[in-house]
């Protein structure tokens, strides 16, 4: 990323949760994001990197990463990576939202929720590496 | 994140205070499965004090839901706030659970 | 470093100090140091990160870096690191304690509270880099 | 940080709340130079409520008292908290000010 980016690795695990949720809140703030977007950024980034650390390195530990940087028209790009398995967010269907309560899969609802709030998602596998870039909107998708 | 527990009557009413994340939900999820262990049928999760649920959250209601519906019981919610109502509906849980604007209406629906 | 550290890497402008502070904070609680000695560590890292901010990139803009890691006997490890102008903490004189007001030099106490309060500080020049590290013991110095 | 000043006959009392660091010292700073300008010769700083400072903090004081010291005046200290009573010693600066246990003991000083 850029020269004036913001960067954040820490180990793969939950412990590290609330200091990632709180280093990409500062960058979105600095960007001068409003609340409701803040919140909205803030489920999408729980559940990405709760899965990176529920799935990334099932048999070893590893880091994640993030960068943040300001991109055009305000909007934020945040940048998340992990040497982990390798895993396309966008190869996912979404889960049926019509299907009962016995039937209806209790998982798939974390990759949704991303998609359903960032509109630009792109995937890359680099180097050993799976890195996911979000260009986020300033404006509120629907929280 | 806050749990109690009162029974009105039959009812077993759960009051949430705060965050259901991915750190907090193991223990939600407890607390409710626990209820249903112990042969509550009807739970009505008042979730005024909710600020904040993340699919973790999601995961351990559905999980509580599948063991409500395996013993014909059920479990309603009462109170959602903002971003938790907006959560509900892109999970589309209204079509699964019955959603009520405060805990009395949602006690009158049983 | 080694493999499960943690970094943060932010453009060096006070804008950034309070998140950099809070960041070694975390990596500090983590290991179990006490409120005393966390109050001692943000004193010091608030003196060296305000010199970034000040001195290293007097004609530019620059970045700052810092990865904390867990080393032996419950200390901590802290780098520092920026691509500033050449400066080793260590080459400085203590401030004179003995000078009356009119004599007394308004700086040099910053780099005197970081040598006061940590012992174990290393520094070194790297391909364009300034390198510091502290190694941080449990106990408190003074404070 | 908060500061506020008041008048004690012709001693200028002033109180610093909070955190005087890299961010705040220059306020803290035009706080005082501000109250030289105005001629006020004798300074009384109660930190009682002051919970950190660092050397930007001790910078801006080192600042006004050289000021202070070309007009005559003068500067004490009351109140300090553990973590700024520290700083004050490993800096030497109870022997460049007067440093009393409370504002009360620092205005019978004057
Ligand atoms: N970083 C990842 N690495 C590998 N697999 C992943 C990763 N993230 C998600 N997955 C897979 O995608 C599935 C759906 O994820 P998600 O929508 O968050 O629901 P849940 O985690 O509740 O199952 C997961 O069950 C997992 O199999
Ligand atoms: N990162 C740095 N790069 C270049 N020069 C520095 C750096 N840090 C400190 N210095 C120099 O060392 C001096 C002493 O620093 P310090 O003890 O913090 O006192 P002060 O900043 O108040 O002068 C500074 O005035 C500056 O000239």
């Amino acid at each position: 990323m850029g020269n004036l980016s913001e960067e954040i690795r820490v180990p793969a695990e939950m412990g590290y949760l609330r200091e990632l949720l709180a280093f990409v809140a500062s960058c979105a703030e600095r960007s001068g994001f409003g609340q409701t977007r803040l919140r909205e950024i803030e489920l999408v980034m729980e559940e990405i990197l709760v899965n990176i650390f529920n799935y990334a390195y099932p048999d070893r530990k590893g880091d994640v990463g993030i960068a943040c940087r300001s991109a055009d028209d305000g909007k934020l790009l945040v940048e998340i990576t992990d040497q982990g398995i390798p895993f396309d967010i966008l190869s996912l269907n979404d889960p049926d939202l019509q299907a009962g309560i016995e039937e209806r899969n209790i998982g798939g609802l974390g990759v949704f929720f991303v998609k359903q709030l960032i509109r630009d998602i792109r995937y890359r596998r680099e180097s050993g590496r799976n890195i996911l870039t979000l260009t986020i909107d300033p404006t509120p998708a629907v929280l | 994140m806050e749990i109690s527990t009162r029974k009105e009557g039959s009812v077993a009413v759960v009051s949430v205070k705060g965050r259901i994340d991915a750190v907090t939900a193991p223990e939600f999820e407890k607390g409710l499965s626990a209820l249903v262990a112990d042969g509550d049928l009807t739970l009505v999760l008042n979730f005024n004090g909710l600020e904040y649920i993340s699919s973790a959250g999601l995961r351990s209601i559905l999980v509580t839901a599948k063991q409500l519906k395996a013993k014909n019981g059920r479990m309603l919610f009462a109170a959602l706030q903002g971003p938790v109502k907006d959560i509900f509906k892109i999970s589309a849980f209204g079509s699964l659970f019955k959603i009520c604007d405060t805990e009395e209406e949602a006690l009158r629906e049983i």
